[in-house]
Formats: C-alpha cells, sequence, structure tokens
C-alpha cells in the first residue's frame, strides 16, 4: 500500500513534505532518542541470533537460575540458557509478532475506515457499529475467545490482536476520510470524473497516511504488550521459544528465587513499548498535530 | 431526562437479547465438550452421553437456546455445570470484589490522572509537564502483570507490606488497583492535558482572568469542566473493561473477580457460566455508557436529551 | 507570572495527599477482620486453586476433595498412607465371592446439623447417589452396585453385580451427608456442607476463601485441636510462597519446587515431602508412524536423561518412574529403569530406520510445569535428532483435541505430557483407563493407544479376583508387560512439597495430593 | 498626565521559534476619567496586545511586557503583584471581547458567570449579587433577565451575549472599561444598539472607555479622543473632530480615505497599498514608509518621534524636517 503514496504525481509534494517533516521531528529530542532505540531493536532483530553470546536455545543444567554476572548479564534461566541471548534472539518474535498483527489491523481497518467514510450512509452506519461492538469487548477477552477458537500459536495471536486493532484503524480513518472528503481538491477530482476506487486509494489515502503512521506506532506498543499478555497467560507463544511475553510466562514460578528471570524480559518490553509511545507523541506532534490521543 | 432514560433502558433489553445469542453461538463455537471435562479422564463414552443428555447439550444449538432464554426468562441463569452451583451465586459472590476494585482502580486513576494533567497542561512545557507526561507514558507503557509482580516482590515479599493477593482485606486491593490504574491514569492524564490545553486558549478564558478571576478558579471553576468530554469518554470505556474483570491482574494477585470465574469457566466449557458473565458484563458495558451520555449532558449543556 | 501556579500545584500536592489519607483512612472498618483473623488457635492454608464445589459426592477435583474431607467421612477412609481404615464404621466384611459388603456403623455419631449417623443415614446417601442418573461425580464409583439393604441400625449391606477388587478404594471417596441437609438444601448441598468430621462449615467465599470451625460434638474427642481453618486460593506460586513466609499462611500446599532452597533457610518453616501417586509421562501414540515401532520409543527412553529431569524440571524433588504407577499406589512392582544411554539410543534409532531422526508435535496443557517438562523433553529428544514442537493448549482445547477422535486412525495426538493420579490409589484406577485396549479415547485415557491382548486379559483376570495376592501377582505382570513395551516415556513420580510455620503440626497431604487437616494443632 | 490611566513606552514581546519579536514598540498614551478613547489600526497593529498588556492577560500567551509603565490612578500595574492585580481586573478595569460567541463560559450559566465577580469583588452575599447581578442585566437592556440568570450562553443571540458581556463587565462599576472591537462580530443593527449602550453607560456612570476597533464607524461614533496605531507604535492621536477633519499621518489618511461614505461614488474603494510589515523584518525607519505616497528620504533611515502640536500628537518626518509641509498642510484647512 505504501506504494501509492511514493508514485510519481506525488513525488515532489512528499519528498518536501519528508523534509519538512525531518526538520520538524529533529527537534523533538526524547522521540528520536526513542527512534534509535527503536531502529536497534529492528538491527537486533535482524541480526540479533548472529551476534549473541551464547545460544539461546542451548541448555546448561549446570549452570541453572545464576543472577546477573558478567558472563551472562541478565543471568541464566532454568535450563542454563543465558537470559541476555534469548532476549535478543526473542526481539524477533516480539516485534515480529506486534508489527505483523498491527499491519494485518491497519491494512483491514484503514480498508473498512476508507469505505465508511467515503460512502457514508448505511454503509458507514453498518461498519461503524460492528465496530463498537468489537471495541466495546476488553481486548483481552476477545483475544482468549478467538485463540479458544483458533487454538493457541503465534500466528493465531497475530490474528486475534490484528482483529481487536481493526476498530479502532477503521474510526480514525472513517473521521479523517470524511474531513478529507469535503476538501476542495477531492471535489475537483470527482467533478472530472475520476472513479470511486481511484479517488479513494489515490487521493484520500494519502491524505490520512500520517494518521496511520501515527496510529501505527502507538498502536504497535499495546499490540506487544497484548501479545506478551497473551503469551504471559499460557495461550500465545510456544512456551519454548524465547519470546518475551513466554519468558515473562515461564519465569513467574522463580518470583521469588530468581527475580531476575522476570525482571528482564518485563524491562525490554517496557522499554520497547515506552519508545514507541514516545516516538508516537513525537510523530504526531509532527504530522497530525490536531489529533488529540 | 427521566423518561430519556427510561427509554433509554428499555432500549437495552431488545440489545440484550442479540447478545445472548451472540454470546451463545460464540461460546458454543469454541471447540470443547464440557461433558467430557467434568466426566474426568476415567470417564467412558457412555457416562459422557449421559451427561450430556442431562445437560441438553445433545439437541440442536437452536433449541438449546431457547431452552437457556427460558430459563433466563424466567429468571433462571440456571447453574454451573461443573459444580452445580446456581450461577447467579457463583456471579454474585465475585462481582462485588470486582466492583470495589473496579472504583478503587477508576477513582484513584481519575484522581491523579486529571491533576497529573491539570500540572501538565498549566504548566506546559516545563518540567512539571515533563515529568507528569513522562509519568503517563511509562503508566501506559508497562506490562501491568509485570507491574503487579514486580510490587509484590518488593511490598509482599522484600518490605512485608501488604498481603500477596486476595480480598479478605482493604490491603488487599491496594496493589491490584495500582496494576489495574497505573494504565488508566496515564490515559487519563494524557487526555486532560490536551483537552485543558486547548480549552485553555478559549476566549472565555482570557474573560476571566480580564474579570480578576484566580488561576484557581480559571483552571478548576471553567476550564476544567468543558475539558471533561474527552476524559469522560475514555473513562468510561475503560470503567466498562474494568468491570469485566482483569484476568491478568487477577491472576497475579489472586483476586476472586469476575476475570478468573470467565477464564476458569471458559475452561471448564461452562456455559451457562460463560453467557451469564457476558450477559452481565455487556448490560454493565450499555449501562455505563448510558452514565458517560448523562455526564455529557452535564459537562456540556448544549446536549440535550429530547431524542 | 511563573509563579502563578503555584497554588495549583499545592492544591493537587493536597488533594493527592488526602486522596492516600482516606485511602489509609478506610483501613479500621475493614481491616479487623484482618487482624482480627489470626488467633492462637486458628489456621490459614494456602492453595494453589478455586474449590469448584463442597458436594463430596459431586467433587473431582483434588482440592474440593481435601475440603471436604475435612466436614464429611466415609464408611471406610484412607490413612497416610492410602491404605484403606474404617471410619464411620468400625469394621467391614467382604463375602468370598467378592460380591457381598457388610458395614457395621460406629454409634454415636451426629451430623453438624443435629441429624444422627445410622443404617438409614447411608442408605440415604447411596440412594441420591444412584438416584442421580450419572450426573453425580460419585455415581461412577458405584458402577458395579445392585442394591443397598440397611440390616439394622447399625449395619448395612451393599450387594454387587460383580466382583471388583477396588471396591473398597471407592467406599473410602463416598462421604456421608446429612439426610436432613440432603432434603433441606436439594441441589444446592453443594453450598451448604453438613457432614460428620471434624470441621463444620462457617463460610465460603467464591474464587477467595473457605472458612471451617471446629465441631466441638465430634465423635472422637481428642479432635479438633484447632478452632478455625482458612483455605485460601492462591494460584501464583510466588505468591503462595510469600504468604508463608510473611506469615500470613500457616501451611501452603503445593510449595513450589524452586522455592525450597530458599525456605530452607527460614527458621521457622519447615518443608514436607511426600512420594506420591502422581507419575509423570509422555504418552507415545502407538498407533502412528513411527511410534508403531517399538525401537523409537526404547531410543526415547534412552535418550532422556531422567536424573537431569528431576534435577532441572522438579528441582531435584521426585523418583524416577520405575513402574506404570507409583510406588504408593497399590500392587506397585519395580521394575528396570531405561537408565540414561544416548549410544544405545542412536543405536535404536539408526536400526528402526531414522538415523537422522524426525519431527514430531509434543502436547500438554498451560500449566507452568508442564510447559517447562515439555522444553526439557524437547531439549532432551534433540540429542537423537527428533525435533519437537512443543504445543501449549488450554485445557478445553486439549481435551477436545484428545477425546473427539472416534477411531484410533482419526487420532492426531503423537506426544502428550501428562500426569495421572489414580483417584482413589488403586491399581485398577492406575492401569485400566490406560492401558486397556477398551479404553481408547474418547473411551478412556489411553491416548497411547496401546492394545496388548495379554494385558486386556489380565486387567479381567485381576477385577475378579478376590485375593490380594493373587491380585499383586497379576498386576506385577501386566506392569512388566507395558514397561518393556514402553508406549510412554517414564519420567518420573511427584514429591508433594508442602511447606508449613514451625508452629503448625498434624497438616499433611496424602500421596493423591489431598490435605488431610483432622490432626492439625498449633503449638 | 492624564488622570485615570497613563501608559509609557509599553513594550511587549512575544516569543516565537525562540525569537523575541516586538510587537508593541514604546506606546504612549492616557486616559481621563470618563473619556471614550478609540484606538484604531489595521488588524495586526498591536492594538489588542496594548489593551493586553495594560491588564496584564498575556499569561497564556508567550507573550511578556519589556519595558514601560501602565499608571492607572497613579499606581504602576507592573508593578503589582499577581495578587494585586486580580483585585485590579474587572473591578476598577474591566474589559470586553470581540467574540461574544467564545467569551463566555459555554458550560456555566449566564448568572454564575455574572455573580462570580460581583461576590469576588464586591464582596456581596449570595442573594444580594444575584439582585445585583440581575439589576445589572436589566441594565444593559436585557428583558427577561431572571430568566436568563438560569441559561446558558448557547441559549442567546450574538447580541444578547455582546450585552451580557457588558454587563458582566459593568458589575463591579469600573472605572475604566476596555472594550477590544465589541462590535466587530455583530449585525450592523446590533452593532449600533450596543454602541448605543455602551454611550449610555458612560454618560449614566461615568465610566471611562478605551475602544479598540479598527472601524472608524465607530470610532467617530462614540469616541472623544483617537490614537492610531500602526505597526506597534502609536503614529497619530487627536479628538475625534480634529482627526476627521484634519489627519496629520499619512497613514490616518490613508485610513479615512479607505472608508466608504454615503453619497460618494468612486468607481473603487481605496485601500492602502502593500502590507503591515511582519514584526521580525520592520523596516529601519519609519514604519509606514514603504507604504506610505509622502514617503522621503529620511523616512527610510530613520524612524520620527512622536510629536506633540498643541492637544494633538503625530509621528511624521513630514511634520518635523521642515514646516514647509506642514505649512501647506495648514494651509490646507
Amino acid at each position: 500500500m505504501a506504494e501509492i503514496v511514493t508514485k510519481t504525481d506525488y513525488m515532489p509534494k512528499s519528498r518536501g513534505k519528508l523534509r519538512s517533516f525531518c526538520a520538524a521531528f529533529i527537534h523533538k529530542k526524547t522521540a528520536v532518542a526513542s527512534f534509535f532505540f527503536f531502529c536497534l531493536l529492528i538491527i537486533l532483530a535482524l541480526i540479533g541470533p548472529s551476534i549473541v553470546p551464547y545460544n539461546p536455545q542451548t541448555p546448561d543444567y549446570n549452570h541453572v537460575l545464576q543472577g546477573p554476572s558478567w558472563l551472562h548479564l541478565a543471568g541464566t534461566d532454568e535450563y542454563g540458557r543465558d537470559v541476555f541471548s534469548r532476549l535478543i534472539v526473542g526481539t524477533r518474535l516480539s516485534l515480529g509478532v506486534g508489527i505483523s498483527s498491527v499491519l494485518l489491523g491497519a491494512v483491514a481497518g484503514t480498508i473498512l475506515g476508507l469505505i465508511s467514510g467515503y460512502f457514508g450512509k448505511w454503509v458507514d452506519k453498518t461498519i461503524m457499529r460492528i465496530c463498537d461492538v468489537f471495541f466495546a469487548f476488553p481486548d483481552i477477552l476477545l483475544a482468549i475467545g478467538i485463540i479458544a477458537i483458533l487454538g493457541p500459536g503465534l500466528q493465531n495471536v497475530v490474528i486475534a490482536v490484528a482483529i481487536f486493532n481493526i476498530p479502532s484503524f477503521a474510526r480514525v480513518v472513517r473521521g479523517k476520510t470524511l474531513e478529507v472528503k469535503e476538501m476542495l481538491f477531492i471535489e475537483a477530482t470527482r467533478s472530472i470524473g475520476a472513479t470511486k476506487s481511484r479517488i479513494i486509494f489515490k487521493h484520500v489515502f494519502p491524505e490520512t497516511f500520517s494518521t496511520i503512521i501515527v496510529y501505527l506506532t502507538m498502536n504497535l506498543g499495546t499490540a506487544i504488550l497484548a501479545a506478551a499478555s497473551l503469551s504471559f497467560l499460557g495461550l500465545g507463544a510456544s512456551p519454548s521459544s524465547s519470546d518475551w511475553g513466554a519468558m515473562l510466562s515461564m519465569s513467574r514460578d522463580y518470583m521469588g528465587t530468581a527475580f531476575h528471570l522476570v525482571f528482564f524480559p518485563g524491562l525490554i518490553i517496557f522499554l520497547t513499548v515506552l519508545s514507541l509511545n514516545i516516538m508516537g507523541d513525537g510523530l504526531r506532534d509532527v504530522l497530525d498535530p490536531k489529533s488529540k490521543d | 431526562m427521566g423518561k430519556y432514560v427510561i427509554k433509554r433502558i428499555i432500549g437495552i433489553i431488545p440489545l440484550l437479547v442479540v447478545v445472548s445469542f451472540i454470546v451463545f453461538l460464540f461460546i458454543h463455537l469454541i471447540p470443547g465438550d464440557p461433558a467430557r471435562l467434568i466426566a474426568g479422564k476415567e470417564a467412558t463414552v457412555k457416562e459422557i452421553q449421559a451427561i450430556r443428555h442431562e445437560l441438553h447439550l445433545d439437541e440442536p444449538i437452536f433449541q438449546q437456546y431457547l431452552i437457556y432464554m427460558d430459563g433466563l426468562l424466567h429468571g433462571d441463569f440456571g447453574e454451573s455445570i461443573k459444580s452445580h452451583i446456581p450461577v447467579m451465586h457463583l456471579i454474585g459472590e465475585r462481582m462485588l470484589p470486582s466492583i470495589e476494585l473496579s472504583l478503587l482502580s477508576m477513582g484513584w486513576a481519575l484522581v491523579f490522572g486529571i491533576l497529573i494533567g491539570v500540572l501538565s497542561a498549566v504548566f506546559k512545557n516545563r518540567w512539571p509537564d515533563y515529568g507528569g507526561m513522562v509519568t503517563a507514558v511509562s503508566g501506559i507503557s508497562l506490562p501491568n502483570f509485570w507491574l503487579g509482580l514486580v510490587m509484590i516482590q518488593l511490598f509482599s515479599v522484600q518490605l512485608g507490606w501488604l498481603p500477596t493477593g486476595g480480598a479478605d482485606s482493604w490491603k488487599g486491593y491496594i496493589m491490584p488497583s495500582i496494576a489495574l490504574g497505573a494504565g488508566i491514569m496515564a490515559m487519563i492524564a494524557r487526555f486532560t492535558r490536551s483537552s485543558l490545553v486547548q480549552t485553555l486558549k478559549e476566549d472565555f478564558i482570557r474573560t476571566g482572568r480580564s474579570r480578576g478571576l484566580s488561576s484557581m478558579t480559571i483552571v478548576f471553576g471553567h476550564a476544567l469542566k468543558s475539558s471533561l468530554i474527552p476524559v469522560v469518554t475514555v473513562a468510561g470505556l475503560q470503567f466498562g473493561f474494568l468491570l469485566g474483570g482483569s484476568v491478568v491482574v487477577e491472576t497475579v494477585f489472586s483476586f476472586p473477580g469476575m476475570g478468573r470465574l470467565l477464564i476458569d469457566s471458559i475452561q471448564l466449557r461452562d456455559y451457562p457460566v460463560v453467557q451469564a458473565e457476558l450477559l452481565l458484563f455487556s448490560f454493565e458495558f450499555i449501562l455505563v455508557n448510558l452514565v458517560v451520555d448523562l455526564l455529557y449532558g452535564f459537562l456540556n449543556p448544549k446536549i440535550s436529551y429530547e431524542t | 507570572m511563573t509563579m502563578n501556579y503555584k497554588k495549583i500545584t499545592w492544591l493537587c500536592l493536597i488533594v493527592a495527599m488526602i486522596m492516600a489519607m482516606t485511602a489509609c483512612a478506610k483501613g479500621p472498618s475493614d481491616s479487623e477482620s484482618a487482624s482480627s483473623a489470626k488467633n492462637d488457635k486458628d489456621i490459614t492454608i494456602a492453595v494453589n486453586q478455586n474449590f469448584t464445589t463442597l458436594d463430596p459426592q459431586n467433587v473431582s477435583d483434588t482440592l474440593s476433595i481435601s475440603a471436604t474431607h475435612a466436614m464429611y467421612e466415609g464408611l471406610v477412609g484412607f490413612d497416610k498412607n492410602m491404605t484403606i481404615k474404617p471410619v464411620l464404621a468400625t469394621d467391614y466384611k467382604v463375602s468370598k465371592d467378592g460380591l457381598v459388603y457388610t458395614f457395621n456403623l460406629r454409634k454415636n455419631v451426629k451430623f453438624h446439623d443435629g441429624a444422627t449417623f445410622d443404617a438409614n443415614a447411608v442408605k440415604a446417601n447411596f440412594d441420591r447417589i444412584q438416584g442421580s442418573k450419572g450426573s453425580l461425580t460419585a455415581s461412577h464409583y458405584l458402577k458395579n452396585l445392585k442394591d443397598i439393604k440397611v440390616i439394622d441400625d447399625n449395619t448395612v449391606q451393599f450387594t454387587l453385580t460383580k466382583p471388583f477388587s477396588a471396591m473398597l478404594n471407592k467406599f473410602a471417596m463416598i462421604p456421608m451427608i446429612s439426610p436432613k441437609a440432603i432434603k433441606k438444601y436439594g441441589k444446592n448441598i453443594g453450598l451448604h456442607p453438613v457432614g460428620t468430621g471434624p470441621f463444620e462449615f462457617v463460610k465460603w467465599n467464591q474464587g477467595e476463601s473457605l472458612i471451617l470451625k471446629k465441631n466441638p460434638d465430634y465423635w472422637d474427642s481428642n479432635y479438633p485441636k484447632v478452632n478455625k481453618v482458612t483455605f485460601k486460593s492462591v494460584p501464583e506460586n510466588g505468591s503462595r510462597v510469600a504468604m508463608l513466609k510473611t506469615g500470613e499462611a500457616d501451611f501452603v500446599y503445593p510449595l513450589p519446587e524452586q522455592n525450597v532452597k530458599s525456605l530452607k533457610s527460614s527458621s521457622d518453616i519447615s518443608i514436607d515431602q511426600t512420594e506420591s501417586t502422581i507419575v509423570r509421562y509422555v504418552s507415545i501414540n502407538t498407533n502412528k508412524k513411527p511410534f508403531n515401532n517399538k525401537k523409537v520409543r526404547l531410543a526415547m527412553n534412552y535418550a532422556l536423561n531422567k536424573d537431569t529431569y528431576i534435577k532441572v524440571v522438579k528441582n531435584g524433588f521426585g523418583s524416577k518412574l520405575d513402574s506404570t504407577m507409583s510406588p504408593k499406589t497399590q500392587f506397585y512392582s519395580k521394575q528396570g529403569v531405561y537408565e540414561y544411554n544416548l549410544d544405545k539410543a542412536k543405536k535404536l534409532m539408526k536400526e528402526a530406520g531414522y538415523p537422522n531422526g524426525f519431527s514430531a508435535e509434543i502436547w500438554g496443557d498451560t500449566a507452568s510445569d508442564t510447559m517447562k517438562g515439555m522444553q526439557f523433553v524437547q531439549q532432551q529428544l534433540a540429542k537423537i535428532g527428533i525435533k519437537l514442537k512443543v504445543k501449549a493448549m488450554e485445557q478445553g482445547t486439549l481435551s477436545n483435541e484428545i477425546y473427539s477422535p472416534k477411531t484410533p486412525d482419526q487420532a492426531k495426538v503423537q506426544l502428550w505430557y501428562v500426569s495421572w493420579s489414580p483417584s482413589s490409589g488403586d491399581a485398577d484406577g492406575a492401569t485400566r483407563s490406560l492401558f486397556s485396549s477398551e479404553s481408547f479415547p474418547p473411551n478412556g485415557a489411553n491416548t497411547a493407544y496401546y492394545k496388548n491382548n495379554e494385558v486386556d486379559s489380565l486387567i479381567k483376570k485381576a477385577n475378579k479376583s478376590t485375593d490380594p495376592d493373587e491380585q499383586a501377582k497379576i498386576y506385577k505382570q501386566i506392569q512388566k508387560d507395558i514397561y518393556s513395551d514402553a508406549p510412554w516415556i517414564f519420567l518420573g513420580v511427584d514429591t508433594i512439597l508442602s511447606g508449613h510455620r514451625n508452629n503448625l503440626k498434624g497438616v499433611y497431604v496424602l500421596p493423591d495430593g489431598s490435605i488431610n487437616i483432622k490432626n492439625a494443632q498449633l503449638k | 498626565m492624564y488622570d485615570l490611566l497613563n501608559v509609557k513606552g509599553l513594550k511587549t514581546a512575544f516569543k516565537n521559534n525562540n525569537q523575541r519579536v516586538s510587537v508593541v514598540n514604546g506606546v504612549d498614551f492616557g486616559i481621563n476619567k470618563g473619556e471614550i478613547v478609540g484606538i484604531v489600526g489595521e488588524s495586526g497593529c498591536g492594538k489588542s496586545v496594548t489593551s493586553l498588556s495594560i491588564m496584564r492577560l498575556l499569561h497564556d500567551t508567550t507573550g511578556d511586557i519589556q519595558d514601560g509603565k501602565v499608571t492607572f490612578k497613579g499606581e504602576n500595574l507592573l508593578d503589582l503583584s499577581e495578587r494585586s492585580m486580580r483585585k485590579i481586573r474587572g473591578k476598577e478595569i474591566a474589559m470586553i471581547f470581540q467574540e461574544p460567541m467564545t467569551s463566555l463560559n459555554p458550560v456555566m450559566k449566564i448568572g454564575k458567570q455574572l455573580m462570580q465577580g460581583i461576590i469576588l469583588h464586591l464582596k456581596y452575599s449570595k442573594e444580594k449579587a444575584k439582585k445585583h447581578a440581575i439589576d445589572t442585566l436589566k441594565s444593559v437592556g436585557i428583558p427577561r433577565a431572571e430568566d436568563i440568570m438560569n441559561e446558558y450562553p448557547h441559549q442567546l443571540s450574538g447580541g444578547m451575549r455582546q450585552r451580557v458581556m457588558i454587563a458582566i463587565a459593568m458589575s463591579c462599576e469600573p472605572e475604566l472599561l476596555i472594550a477590544d472591537e465589541p462590535t466587530t462580530a455583530l449585525d450592523v443593527t446590533i452593532q449600533a444598539q450596543i454602541l448605543e449602550l455602551m454611550k449610555r453607560l458612560q454618560s449614566d456612570r461615568g465610566t471611562a472607555i478605551l475602544m479598540i476597533t479598527h472601524d472608524l464607524g465607530v470610532v467617530a461614533e462614540v469616541c472623544d479622543r483617537v490614537i492610531v496605531m500602526y505597526a506597534g507604535r502609536v503614529v497619530e492621536e487627536a479628538s475625534v473632530d480634529e482627526l476627521f477633519e484634519s489627519p496629520r499621518h499619512p497613514y490616518t489618511k490613508d485610513l479615512i480615505e479607505s472608508v466608504p461614505k454615503i453619497g460618494e461614488r468612486k468607481s473603487r474603494l481605496y485601500s492602502i497599498p502593500g502590507h503591515v510589515p511582519n514584526p521580525n523584518q520592520m523596516p529601519n525607519g519609519c514604519k509606514f514608509a514603504p507604504r506610505c505616497q509622502h514617503a522621503m528620504e529620511i523616512c527610510f533611515n530613520k524612524e520620527p518621534e512622536l510629536t506633540s502640536e498643541e492637544k494633538r500628537k503625530h509621528r511624521c518626518w513630514l511634520y518635523q524636517q521642515n514646516n514647509v509641509g506642514r505649512e501647506q498642510n495648514l494651509g490646507s484647512k
């Protein structure tokens, strides 16, 4: 979908936009810091497995549950595996689940929102009612229900989390679409007889793009938290994977004896979500100053 | 307004019927056989069949729904498949702690959230604002189960100040309500801030100042009330969620709330309990929405209830 | 102008403080219950689950059984080692053909509501169970019961349809409810327990706690020795341990193995170990390739280091499973363990035609110790090239996956990490459902789809026998046959760990995992 | 020296992208008791900021008073603590604003908004305040004053709201009323009513009024004396009659020129060429020079002083450098 924005007729405009965006974003120091932290995480997710000091899956039954030391920065777990290495390798899983579920939710939500906002009337009413119903369910209950039906596993976590992301995207995009629809140039395009789908995807969608980016960033944090909660309840990632939520779930029995097992995965989740939220705030201030939280 | 409320409440009934049907289908869609789960691992097919018959599980699903609705119309929510305890009793016992916990979490989240939001808005772009917003963003970013675990480790195990869980004394409510409220507080703080910042730019604020009103009167007497609409919206939504019980936090603190009952019942495919609880939950949610709507009217006199 | 908002800052701080104070001030009214809860003769027991019901004839989970056994008693019961002893009966007699059981009842026993315990009360109870048409759990125990006869006030006689060697164990699982209460409460008896036991029911807060008090008129005047017992459900392991440390709880069960070390240093806490009837294993679907090859199954057994299993997964507590049942189960007979031997395992794999191993799925529930065990099996079998996918499923889903296939060929289960404990500690319960070919799912729990005609006929023979020695011999053979066929990866026998404050004595956990509080005593 | 308010060398700057930009730059003027003084100028000339500076109402902006003196009844308001300043606001000096739609709190009943100031400043009891509030509402010509006390702003029309604003401002009998474009947002017929009302109040109560407007018609109708501002400076000050009869500053002339007059037929309305200069790109000399038809060389290099001439003042080289131009002008009179 992103290619639509970079289509030739938008090139000059978006490049100028990009420059002014960078100029404004650079002033948000915390957001920039968060951005770099997030980049670091992405890099870890990509190259993590090849740089870790220990194989994250190899057990060492003679060194179980050791506290943090220079040898094992974040200690070892109940099988003697290096927690630090597992956290790094787990970046790929945890970010992957978060990103794919939010993207999935964003794509579906955006399409629904565009349709709902553009066509209005009963289409709008129907879509929004359904979204309301989904909205009214607490995320985690909905996810538990979905997973109960689909069965456990990461791909189902992705689906569950994506599903409860749809309404929020649909709503935001719809609101923005309503706004954009009234703008003059859309009116103009319509008058030259452009097709509906062309108007929606070539003209309305790019206008909503900045809003979507902001929401994407913010919801990514929530999605990572939700996925972690599901794994914590034992409904998500396979317990043997180094997914952060799964690590937390496996380690909570050691709360009293090996607190580092609980502490570090929680910390990394917290920092990741924090950086995403700060980044999202910064992006919102720059890209979409009108929208409130 | 009384008329409006009655109208809304009557409007709930058909909604609940629809919800009950969806919920019924949803639950029966989940794979798993309650008869198998309660009969135990040594049970034979014949025994399980007997139980299924007893529970009407061998009838077509629509028939089952009618049987269920018939009971419902007579005020009978049925009994737990697992324990044969009346569902109303099971839920009744859990509801009070859940409501208390929700109120407490919401209460302090509102008070501190609004305070932080006000401070941040008033000191916009100065250190109290940064401090407040760092707190808020952290609150949203914290995994609440982790916060719970860390608090137990610190306050119960290390310091021994608070019990690790349970709901038998007021102390048991402190940590769960913090774990639950932290995120909500953060949200409320952010909404209050951004809304109040907008309001403080309004002309009538300047009017107020030109009349010699103090900042205190301006912020709390004038600006806050009109800034609260978005805050009430989130708070209402979150309160609805809270009433449904928080599975994760209840698990961490072994709190006897609705969330854990629901999860236990889903795991045992204890249909009547799950149905009743989801139904009740929808009802609560609709009710909270009604209260929020009424609050809108209080906060914004332009909204009238003629419709 | 910057000072303009000083007041607001102050106001906010003050409001915050007031809030904090009111939160604390809420205390006195509520805290009475908390502070007065700790009396000299009151004890608190923290357990890991919720009670599901207090109807003693409809309980199925060990925890609720524990609670009902504090309030209710059966004609016979188990002692600390799971052997049968008379309780509400003073003695009993079994006819030669194993069909007629005659019980002489204890005199001067009263239910908590004042009703008298006599032969008619016993009959009322058995009538209730048989009248339930299978919806009460206890009716499973009475499948072979033909009729019950009141001989006189203090004598009852049961007749079976066919001999059933484990019948006495089943009688031990059927406690007596006051007939008056059955009439009064009907279906709601689960909420209003009335028995003859040492403790009377006070209050049950769903999902949170169960409070019992001393029965002053208990027939054995030496008991009980404490005034009040509170059971609290605390599912989070760490929290339960914390409660024991802080003294919030006097007795904690189960005690997580990993916490033993940290608790041992504490001078006012003791840890008790009980060998249980709970066996841990991975059932192997012997009907499926490559598991239908005995060499593969043996290789898996040899590849798994049981010592490390106990050390890592069980944190050092537990013993190797050296038969199909625990040493605490009736008619147990020790077999030779498949000791860890990687070379032999690899050799067997090669012989079986899988020198490079294969891929498979291991299933289990979402309990944290199951997930830990599955991972360990995964790590161990990786050494002989078996790549396992760990699939943790929520209970309902798992049971659906396992029990819904109608025929062995439809079954999808390959490996299942699970535990088993015979509900009444008898050898039949530890064998028939697991290894008889009649017990393939959905008819039973033979998820190994193990079929051995000799075992099938031996199981039938054992049930008919009334001679314990003969039964012992039969079960010895059964265990030997099954163990050598290796339909499971034999892992371990759980050691039950419980912790208590040193001033508490007499509370113990039975091998089947139920808690006995009759002898509870505070010093 | 004027006997009510004296503004001397007032300088107010705003922070914009870490840059301080002077919006009001050395404004001098004064008001006598019971006088109606107008400040006119195009939007952006700093007239509203001047009024806000007098009231020290720059709280919620990035603005800051840099220099100057605002003496009210012998007291420099800029030296007062915020607390004492609050006692002046609303009681001694009241203010009404342009937008009656948004200048009232939309979620508070009229009565409460009105009584708040009365209770605060006059220390009346609640009942007495209510009575006083109703009286004030009646005095600004609001029918059914009792009912309106219990109504919300959105239930009133624009003109009514402005009357309410005036009532609120007048409720504590201030000595000075600053009216910032009070009629701009209203219909023409309502405008006249409001101006009439203000004039009546002034003559009844002797309240001095500082009327800030861009509309010379309003000035002509109500003011005694006029101050013309351009780019943050006073460029001319004169009595109403003098100003309209013989405007001195070319800017004033242009302003008067651009007002359409009844009975005159012109092909096009006159408009002043060019734009008000951007505050951070002020020309060096006379700020009006780039748009001035009479600009001389000096006008671009040096800024003229505000010079007194009898009872009027002006800031223009035309009248300072040589008397030729001046005599020419006088001659034309």
